[in-house]
């Protein structure tokens, strides 16, 4: 039956990806810190080349596969041990093609992250051990095949996030409200999404085994056949609901508890995917986040919300998902807006108040938002009704490519913008001037960074909106075209941030400041190349996206 | 978990064994000279592991597969009245007994620097250890209660010689709210007595007699038990004993007291009312549901409000019991499953938070309150540390003991009563709120007073039994299934009284509130 | 009238040898020459404790206690010889067997004196404690001060003790009239005996005053009594079963009765210090010497309470009604609200108490609420010839436990106030740093008085408890089991100033060796009693059996 | 000849013992002498002596119960009255009054 599972006989690549890092984290914490905790962080280095190498392997090895008629996309390096008994919860990971990007992702991340905490001071080693904590949890989110081993990486993805920002990141009144918005914001979203699938669990329960494997219960939502439940998802939600009761009383149809079921979900990943309107501890959250953090957070933390929604939303809910297109589009057309005008206001208006306002990292903040906002545009376009197969296919393989690009993108504008607030302690945009003339190199990669951030041709990011407004254009055809003027907002943004940094008159304080350092190259470098690399020769990465966005999508099609 | 497997270990008294090596190292610590502080300590330590290690025999041996009771030992004691000594354990008491057997020992640790009055610290100290593992373990109702108010009163010199902070009010405080706790109790028990007819406090035989106690009866009688034990489990709104009593407590009666002796009434509740009287629970399940909601919100609302940190403790204990009583009170698998679960989740991560705060952090600092506080985990980082991980499961992180808890406690209520469910639900994110706030102000930001850096290093004893607490957080968080099926299997006849005696009810009607239809659902097992 | 010599002095042995004990005590006393008053003092308690030893041993092989229970009847084999033999009919002799088959009045045991005194279990058992609490005076007040006249203290203690023992088994109202006087008027004078001290000769004279008034009452009541058996013109009309008979055997219970029992009542009510005839308690406990405060409060409350079964229960048995609530009526229900009021009033009162002695007294009052449990519950509501399995058993259970308990606390207390001169409850501050085995004995005594288990306070109140559910007084314990909890703040009260206060003279409190053992085997039997009660339950249901019939 | 019992019914005999008693409790209760208590106490007793006499006189002559029982209860209440009056010398010694309100040392 588990023929979509492709189980590893031999070595558990997945389960060593996940608690390698885990391992270097416990190292990393408990060894003792010699001089500012150099062996920490070359060991944490070291070890976090690791998993790259793992995932790199299991990248290329990665044969994608599907069964059920190619309805049913396979999982490989498959885990699967018994684990919590009375609830019939598994110990189950897999790799498919939506996570093998952003596991990719992850691991590159990782260690660059690490080469740019190399400067951090205060207790490097639970900085380091933090670090590699997140890294675990976010593949762990990536990798798990059952709802508890899924939710459990989840929510554990916001500790080293939380300690990162409250007590590494900037001023301190701050930081320590960034943090705890960001925490408590996201935790209690999450609560929906535990209480609906509690009740996955008690309606499956009902009709014969309850059952908390996402490919089971996203079987069950597609009508394919799974061992000991019959039924359809929403029938059995229904028929739960009647034998409660609350039918009696609430009234109302199958579809309308999914709907329900399916709203609490949709908030707790439109909160980790930081949507207008439950995007309001990102800012808070990215500006006040040391650097490294900032690269890791706004890098793949905020993916998983959006990998979510492609693991869980889109195939156990595709009846709703079609209701709700539009209502998505349209929130992912305010994010795009909204964080694009934002960005643009902090970037044009220099001294409007002292303090946050006109803040670098903010702005950077807010095109993420705006970033983020496409991949909900493109993930709400294939769930949407019309528009063929392959349209919304391409949709999907957009926001995987852009989930990646921008990852990539958006860690080098924080990690740039880090290394300026470094040299010149301010984040202020008015406080430089000029740098062009004292840092060319730094200004050039700057640019480039920001030219792929806003999609340029011939640079990664453009690859993603591309494939995302081709695909979304025919399903979401008006949201499309008024999110295109977030393009231009967004670039307009941009482009001014870096004439207010780079040109103008120089700023005399900031002469004589050093251009680029060895360490800075090595961060960057891997950055910009994979961006060049990728605008120019996306293939690889489309084709592994392509079979299981295809797969995901034939879902909502029944064919 | 049956790892041993029958007829491997000798037919022995186990279950006597257990508690009755607290009571020998209480006779042996008050034999001891009172000068001898090391010998008394070790001593306590020693007893302590040794039933620690029994009752981990004792759960190794277990078989889920078999008999519901087992290390069943009968004696008669008063036959005149019914009353045996009877004891026998079921996967929830063997639960309980190894939540026991560490809280106990890492609290014999964390007691390690009492100077004043040593001997008499831990004689009382085991002799309510005595009463705490006996009532785990008693079959007998009367047999139950006599341990039941042994753990109880060793309590109160506990406090008032010990603690600090108005302790002598807290220490009255609680031992009279636990006291007319009893008092319900003990009506309860002479109902029971009498209204069986059988003249007999044998439980086994209260809940398995023929016709059975009937509706009207268990309508009068099965809330003055519940309420009676339901007071020691903090429920609203009966609950203002405990952040009072935490906070005058000594370390490690704070840990026993949040960590187990809470515990007592939950397993009370469980044992003596819903287990005896299943539809007077059904009938009554709506009522107490509704308070230990206002429990779990309520309580973590205050908590949020405090600025002793200790009363914040003390009230997410009072938010954490009642869920638990919640678990019970929605009366199905899940969810009296996921109680105790809590009730061995809350225990362990609270007795680690009373271990941090009150020995690692007051009796280093002198000072609870917050705003005094700060920066410790540049002094303290291992404190800091410990205390994240209780803090974590406390808010019901995922991969922590807290977690796993409130997972099935939430499925189990959202099974029959959504509504509550949901509101209850509220708590999650009040609960991370104010343990963020409180690890911000506590631990993180700047050293607030450079007196700190002064301040001794944390010493073995308590690191050790910080290390086993959090160990026990964590493990019992990834891995449930070390305890789970061995409650599932226990509860699952309880379960099955239950639903017979809703049906019942269905036939009969319910006389309390009768049909209830927004807060509770029809179906739901 | 039948009168067999022999036999019945026998059965009276215990009364006659603490009356020739009472004299030797006295005369001995006369030809002490010029011995210091403390000698003579010592030598008299001393006399009388061993006597009363003696007395002891002779009654607890009288009641059979150890005959019955562990020897076989083929150690007592005559013919098998030897030094069994020898001793088996020593012993049988002296055993008073238990007459299974009722007496000439239907009154069940061995009636002496056409029913003027019974000896039945009940008797046996009351003797052994009133001994017990005598002798454990005896040596409290050995330590406790000298007086002049030291003979005549303990000659008064034993001639209250055989006042007691005549309570225990009047089965006649002369007789009990007289045992009563006998009782009180040995107390009054003990009470007062320290004469250069104030407050015990005010302590003497009050409980003289309300002493004497009542018994005033309780005659009138037993004259109106006997006026009813003269009425209806019975053999022996004083005899409580001859007047019981009446009724049951279809005789009209005239309103006299109802008046007579309420008087009755009301003059017993001050024996035992009920509601609201408990006046005198606190301050003659609190005024008497702590050794008589004592004995007052345990042997003479118990006979007390002896004398009340014996007078309601063999006398108005068919007058006795019921207490629950639906179904008031007769002198149950009587009972059933003075004991509501009673321990309310005496918990509550004893809550602001600052002197220990006083708030003992309170407690004591309290108690006696809760004793009245266990009379209420004699019946089974409804059927007044049916015993309670529980009634009478629960009674005696409660008054061994709370005599041993009682009589330690005071012990305590007598042994504190010997150094410290006071009995305030700040005189106990820091008790555990001057003396921790006191502190630890009396937190034994209270924690038992408060009904804490194992100790045998619990048990006795939740065996009053169970009796009285049993008797459908639903109500009333759900009253006792909240009143339980009111009286724990101020037992625990005096735990705190034991333990958690800090103590004004840091001197050790020594205790002589006779309190320290009376105190030591106190404390014992109370956590014995409270462990392993079935050891003790076969003599206690013995007395149902008895009464039953 | 015409005896007591005809010329006198019981009921007036009872009465006057009943109001007798009542004057006696009213006494001892009202008085703040002790001896006053004491005369009051006296006045109840001999209330019950006649209540006894006339009982045993009209019910039951041939009977000795009830002369006896007053007869004990004559002797009891003057040891009693010894016994009283003593204590009140007692008292008055160190005291200087007999009066009872100011015999109040305890309180509480």
């Amino acid at each position: 039956m588990e023929t979509y599972l492709n189980q590893t006989g031999g070595v558990p690549w997945l389960s060593l990806l996940i608690f390698l890092p885990l391992i270097g984290a416990v190292l990393a914490a408990i060894t003792s810190e010699g001089r500012d905790g150099r062996v920490q962080k070359w060991g944490t280095f070291a070890l976090s080349l690791a998993p790259l190498g793992i995932a790199i392997f299991l990248a290329a090895t990665y044969t994608g596969g599907t069964t059920d008629d190619g309805r049913q996309q396979v999982y490989q390096f498959g885990e699967r041990l018994q684990w919590i008994t009375v609830l019939n919860a598994w110990y189950m990971l897999g790799l498919d093609g939506i996570s093998l990007p952003l596991v990719l992702l992850t691991t590159l991340m990782t260690p660059i992250a690490i080469l740019a905490s190399f400067n951090v001071r205060e207790l490097p080693r639970y900085f380091l051990a933090l670090i590699l904590l997140m890294e675990t949890a976010m593949l762990g989110v990536f990798l798990a095949l059952d709802f508890i081993l899924f939710f459990i990486f989840w929510e554990v993805s916001l500790i080293p996030g939380f300690f990162l920002i409250s007590s590494w990141g900037r001023a301190v009144e701050r930081r320590r409200y960034a943090a705890f918005k960001f925490f408590v914001y996201t935790m209690a979203g999450s609560v929906g999404m535990l209480l609906a699938f509690e009740f996955f669990y008690l309606a499956t329960r009902a009709a014969g085994r309850g059952t908390f494997d996402i490919v089971e219960l996203t079987r069950l939502a597609q009508g394919l056949p799974v061992q000991g439940i019959q039924g359809d998802l929403g029938q059995l939600v229904f028929a739960y609901m009647q034998q409660l009761g609350v039918v009696n009383v609430l009234g109302g149809s199958a579809n309308f508890y999914m709907g329900a079921l399916f709203l609490a979900i949709f908030v707790a990943l439109a909160v980790k995917l930081a949507v207008w309107p439950f995007h309001t501890w990102l800012p808070d959250a990215y500006a006040e986040a040391p650097t490294p953090a900032s690269m890791l957070i706004a890098g793949v933390l905020t993916k998983m919300g959006a990998f979510a929604m492609l693991r869980l939303m889109l195939p156990i809910f595709p009846e709703q998902m079609r209701q709700a297109a539009f209502v998505l589009g349209f929130f992912a057309f305010m994010s795009i807006i909204v964080g694009a005008w934002v960005a643009y206001n902090i970037a044009r208006v220099p001294f409007r108040r002292e303090g946050k306002l006109n803040d670098v990292k903010r702005l950077i903040s807010y095109l993420s938002i705006n970033h983020m906002g496409y991949v909900m545009l493109a993930i709400a376009a294939a769930g949407a009704e019309t528009g063929d197969l392959n349209t919304r296919a391409i949709a999907i393989n957009g926001a995987v490519m852009q989930m990646f690009a921008h990852g990539l993108s958006t860690s080098a504008l924080f990690f740039l913008a880090g290394s300026l607030a470094e040299r010149t302690g301010s984040y202020e945009l008015t406080a430089f001037g000029g740098l062009r003339m004292i840092a060319p190199i730094f200004a050039a990669l700057t640019g480039i960074a920001m030219f792929a951030n806003l999609g340029l041709p011939g640079l990664a990011g453009f690859v993603g909106e591309f494939f995302i407004f081709r695909g979304t254009w025919p399903a979401l055809t008006l949201w499309t075209i008024l999110s295109m003027l977030g393009l231009v907002i967004s670039a307009l943004a941009l482009l001014l941030m870096f004439q207010r940094i780079f040109s103008g008159p120089v700023n005399e304080r900031l002469r004589g400041l050093p251009d680029i350092s060895l360490r800075e190259w090595s961060v960057l470098l891997p950055l910009l190349a994979l961006l060049i690399v990728f605008g120019v020769y996306p293939l690889p990465l489309m084709q592994i996206a392509n079979e299981t966005a295809l797969a995901v999508v034939r879902f909502f099609s029944g064919a | 978990m049956n790892l041993i497997p029958a007829g491997m270990l000798p037919n022995l008294p186990y279950l006597t064994f257990i508690w009755g090596v607290m009571l020998l190292g209480a006779i042996i610590i008050a034999f001891l000279p009172a000068s001898a502080k090391n010998a008394i300590r070790w001593t306590s330590t020693v007893v302590s592991f040794i039933s620690l290690v029994l009752s981990l025999l004792v759960y190794l041996a277990y078989d889920p597969n078999g008999p519901t009771f087992q290390f069943v030992e009968q004696a008669n004691w008063v036959p005149a009245f019914g009353i045996s000594y009877f004891l026998g354990a079921d996967g929830i008491s063997i639960a309980m007994l190894v939540l026991n057997g560490f809280v106990i020992f890492t609290g014999s640790l964390i007691s390690w620097n009492i100077e004043n009055r040593t001997k008499e610290y831990f004689v009382l100290l085991l002799i309510l250890v005595v009463g705490v593992y006996g009532v785990f373990v008693s079959l007998d109702l009367f047999l139950f209660f006599v341990f039941y108010e042994l753990a109880v009163l060793p309590m109160y010199l506990l406090i008032g010689i010990w603690g600090s902070t108005r302790k002598e009010y807290g220490a009255m405080k609680l031992t009279l709210y636990l006291m007319v706790g009893s008092a319900f109790i003990i009506v309860g028990m002479l109902a029971v007595y009498f209204g069986s007819g059988l003249r007999t406090f044998n439980m086994i035989d209260l809940a398995n007699f023929r016709p059975g106690f009937t509706a009207r009866f268990q309508y009068a009688f099965f809330m003055p038990m519940f309420v009676g034990f339901a007071i020691l489990a903090g429920m609203f709104p009966f609950h203002t004993w405990s952040p009072t009593g935490h906070v005058a407590a000594p370390t490690a009666v704070s840990m026993l007291h949040a960590g187990v002796l809470m515990k007592l009434g939950a397993f009370g509740c469980l044992r003596a009312a819903i287990w005896l009287m299943p539809e007077g629970a059904q009938m009554w399940a709506p009522v107490i549901i509704t308070l230990t909601l206002l429990n779990v919100v309520y309580g973590a609302y205050i908590a949020m409000a405090q600025r002793d940190f200790k009363y914040v403790i003390g009230y997410s204990s009072v938010s954490h019991m009642g869920l638990v009583v919640m678990g019970l009170a929605a009366l199905n698998s899940i969810s009296i499953n996921g109680a105790v679960l809590q009730m061995v989740a809350h225990g362990v991560m609270t007795a680690l938070f009373f271990a941090v705060v009150g020995r690692m952090i007051y009796d280093r600092t002198h000072t609870r309150q917050l705003p005094e506080l700060g920066g410790l985990a540049q002094v303290f980082p291992f404190a800091a540390f410990l205390f994240i991980i209780g803090g974590l499961s406390s808010m019901g992180m995922p991969g922590t003991a807290g977690f796993y808890a409130e997972f099935n406690i939430f499925m189990g209520v959202w099974a029959r009563f959504p509504l509550v469910a949901i509101l209850a639900g509220i708590a999650i994110p009040i609960t991370a709120a104010y343990i963020l706030r409180v690890i911000r102000q506590v631990f993180f930001g700047e050293v607030r007073n450079p007196h700190f850096w002064e301040l001794p290093k944390l010493t073995w004893q308590e690191k050790t039994s910080g290390v086993i607490l959090a160990t026990l957080v964590i493990l019992l968080g990834i891995f449930p299934d070390l305890i789970h099926p061995m409650i599932d299997s226990s509860v699952a006849p309880v379960v099955q009284r239950l639903d017979a005696a809703r049906q019942t009810l269905a036939t009969v009607g319910n006389p309390v509130l009768g049909e209830f239809p927004g807060l509770e659902v029809q179906g739901g097992q | 009238m039948q009168f067999s010599f022999f036999p019945d002095v026998l059965k009276i042995l215990p009364e006659l040898m603490l009356t020739l004990l009472a004299l030797m005590v006295v005369i001995f006393d006369l030809f002490s020459g010029d011995a210091s008053e403390e000698q003579r003092f010592a030598d008299a308690a001393s006399t009388t404790a061993l006597g009363l030893a003696l007395v002891f041993i002779l009654v607890v092989l009288q009641g059979g206690y150890i005959v019955n229970r562990f020897i076989t009847p083929a150690d007592l084999d005559p013919t098998t010889g030897g030094i069994g033999g020898f001793f088996s009919n020593i012993f049988r002799n002296l055993q008073v067997v238990t007459d299974p088959t009722p007496g000439p009045n239907g009154v069940p045991g061995n009636v002496l004196l056409n029913g003027a005194f019974v000896i039945d279990d009940l008797t046996m058992l009351s003797r052994l404690l009133f001994i017990v609490a005598a002798f454990v005076t005896a040596l409290l007040t050995r330590d406790y001060a000298s007086t002049a006249n030291p003979a005549e203290f303990f000659g008064l203690l034993l001639f209250g003790t055989i006042g007691m023992n005549l309570m225990a088994g009047a089965g006649e109202m002369i007789t009990a009239y007289l045992a009563l006087e006998l009782t009180s008027v040995s107390l009054y004078i003990m009470a007062g005996y320290f004469k250069g001290d104030l407050r015990s000769s005010e302590a003497g004279i009050k409980y003289y005053i309300f002493g004497a008034l009542s018994s005033g009452v309780l005659l009138y009541g037993l004259s109106l009594w006997y006026g009813y058996a003269a009425y209806n013109q019975i053999e022996n009309p004083t005899t409580f079963a001859a007047v019981r008979n009446v009724i049951t055997n279809g005789g009209e219970a005239s309103n006299l009765l109802y008046v007579a029992v309420v008087f009755i009542i009301a003059g017993m009510g001050y024996k035992v210090a009920v509601v609201p005839f408990h006046s005198w308690s606190p301050d003659v406990y609190q005024g008497a010497p702590t050794p008589v405060t004592a004995f007052l409060s345990t042997a003479s409350k118990t006979a007390g309470f002896v004398l009340l079964y014996r007078v309601l229960v063999t006398g108005f048995a068919p007058m006795a009604g019921s207490a629950v609530l639906s179904d008031f009526g007769g002198w149950t229900s009587l009972l059933a609200l003075i004991a509501f009021v009673t321990m309310t009033y005496g918990n509550l009162a004893a809550l602001r108490q600052t002197n220990t002695k006083r708030l003992l007294a309170y407690s004591s009052i309290a108690h006696a609420g809760f004793l009245l449990l266990g009379l209420i519950a004699t019946f089974v509501p409804g059927q007044t010839e049916d015993f309670s399995q529980f009634g009478v058993p629960s009674l005696l259970y409660y008054l061994v436990t709370y005599t041993f308990t009682n009589l330690g606390a005071f012990g305590v207390l007598a042994a504190i106030s010997r150094v410290v001169g006071g009995d305030d409850l700040s005189d106990l501050n820091g008790l555990y740093k001057r003396n921790l085995g006191l502190a630890v004995l009396m937190a034994v005594f209270v924690l038992s008085l408060a009904g804490i288990p194992p100790l045998s306070g619990f048990f006795a109140k939740f065996m009053v408890f169970q009796a009285a559910w049993e008797s459908g007084a639903v109500w009333l314990v759900v009253a006792a089991v909240l009143n339980t909890v009111i009286s724990l703040y101020f037992y625990l009260r005096v735990l705190k100033h034991m333990f958690m206060t800090d103590p004004s003279a840091e001197a050790r409190i020594p205790v002589p060796f006779g309190t320290r053992m009376s105190l030591v085997v106190s404390a014992i039997l109370v956590l014995v009693l409270g462990l392993t009660p079935s050891f003790f339950l076969p003599a206690i249901n013995a007395v149902t059996q008895t009464a039953a019939r | 000849m015409r005896s007591i019992v005809t010329a006198m019914p019981l009921e007036a005999i009872l009465t006057v013992a009943a109001g007798l008693f009542c004057i006696g409790l009213f006494g001892a209760l009202s008085r703040r002498n002790i001896v006053g208590i004491l005369m009051g106490v006296e006045l109840m007793l001999n209330a019950v002596n006649i209540n006894m006499i006339a009982f045993w006189r009209y019910l039951e002559p041939a009977n000795t119960s009830g002369l006896i029982f007053a007869i004990i209860a004559i002797t009891v209440a003057a040891a009693e009255a010894a016994v009283g009056l003593a204590m009140v010398i007692a008292v008055y010694r160190t005291r200087l009054t007999i009066n009872a309100d100011e015999v109040d040392t305890l309180r509480g």
